[in-house]
């Protein structure tokens, strides 16, 4: 799946998305699987409650399932207006 | 109902006269619009902001139509920029129009509610020292629960 | 704060923007324009509005006035015609501007509700039929209890 | 002292000011005098719920004084916006 990632959690990731091939069932797996690989994701997903989710370009959740889903994009909460 | 997600700049005056043109009938339209704001320090060089192509145009669009389904609206403009803004550039406009108007500056208060804090946007603030992540603030959160 | 009465037609969208840019440091700007709207039968050929001249600019900044009293507002603009006017034709105008969307959105509503009761303008709807004079809502006078 | 009217009340009275000499202590009492004098000023007086008073251009009220005041004005309840 498309991952993407914006503001500072881009920045701290280093790249504004990536394809990822993960076998993880929910958004949190699939932050653990992240988490597990390099430094800078497990500095980028270091407080989950300081991010938030959206799959598919819908707002979701951590514990919502991935299956079926295309995009999976995380950002700290938007600040627009 | 437009929308409009850019990165050039807009003009609220032309924007607000032909919204006014196009709105047959309504007695009443609020704008709000929105301009960079310096900084405490008083040293902001540029606002950069990013965002979620695609997303927001999407995200716009369900918070424009929910307004138009709670309020008798004959119209709703929602206008936002991203890229590099400089200090009192408009950022972003919403307009409604009805025929009253306590319905015309509802809507335009519940957009603009919503589009804090459920619009993929984010604000970096870039002086020549360096720069910041605009946070967002628990209030915008709260505001949410009033609609 | 600029207060203007006249029966000179204005642009709405040219006063967006010198309201702007006279406005130095604020985030937020709301504006409330009013348009002549037709009546139920579709008809209307013209409406006459009458003021108390002395009285209507007086109440007007004493409105405004108290709008900047209550909230924190770096400018307030408003505008209001008398004489003949068309339907569609702009027939007044507030902005206020504010650091913060709140202070901008409810000092607008304020000054709204106060223009509508509080100040002496009379609108009178002229058809090819005869005329009526526009009646005051008993709503009108009951929103000013929220304040 | 000057006597003012708008909209319908002025219609009525067919008249928009006039200078008007009156021992009247309270609006009312001028109310009073002017509906005695004709039956225009009746007509337009008929229903005082229906009218508001300015005195020197401040909104009052029927039993207000008239002590000091210049300027009366008469009217039926406003419609800006």
């Amino acid at each position: 799946m498309e991952v993407l990632y914006f503001a500072w959690v881009r920045e701290r990731i280093g790249l504004p998305k990536e394809r990822i091939e993960t076998g993880a069932e929910t958004v949190a797996d699939l932050v653990k699987d992240l988490c597990a690989r390099e430094e800078r994701y497990a500095a980028a997903f270091a407080d989950l409650t300081a991010l938030r989710v959206a799959l598919d370009q819908e707002l979701s959740s951590f514990d919502a399932p991935l299956a079926g889903v295309r995009e999976v994009a995380f950002f700290p909460p938007m600040t627009g207006g | 109902m437009r929308i409009i997600v850019q990165d050039a700049p807009f003009d609220p005056g032309e924007e607000l006269n032909s919204f006014v043109a196009a709105t047959k009938g309504a007695g009443a339209v609020v704008t709000f619009t929105g301009l960079v704001r310096d900084i405490a320090s008083g040293d902001l060089d540029v606002m950069e902001i990013e965002h979620y192509p695609g997303m927001t145009e999407s995200a716009l669009n369900s918070i424009a139509t929910e307004a138009q389904s709670r309020w008798a609206l004959a119209d709703v403009l929602v206008i936002h920029r991203y890229g590099r803004l400089y200090p009192q550039d408009p950022i972003m406009m919403v307009a409604t129009a009805s025929r009253h108007r306590k319905a015309a500056f509802e809507a335009a208060e519940f957009l603009m509610d919503y589009l804090k804090s459920r619009a993929p946007f984010w604000k970096k603030e870039i002086t020549k020292d360096g720069s910041d992540w605009v946070a967002s603030k628990d209030e915008d959160e709260d505001v949410l629960k009033r609609w």
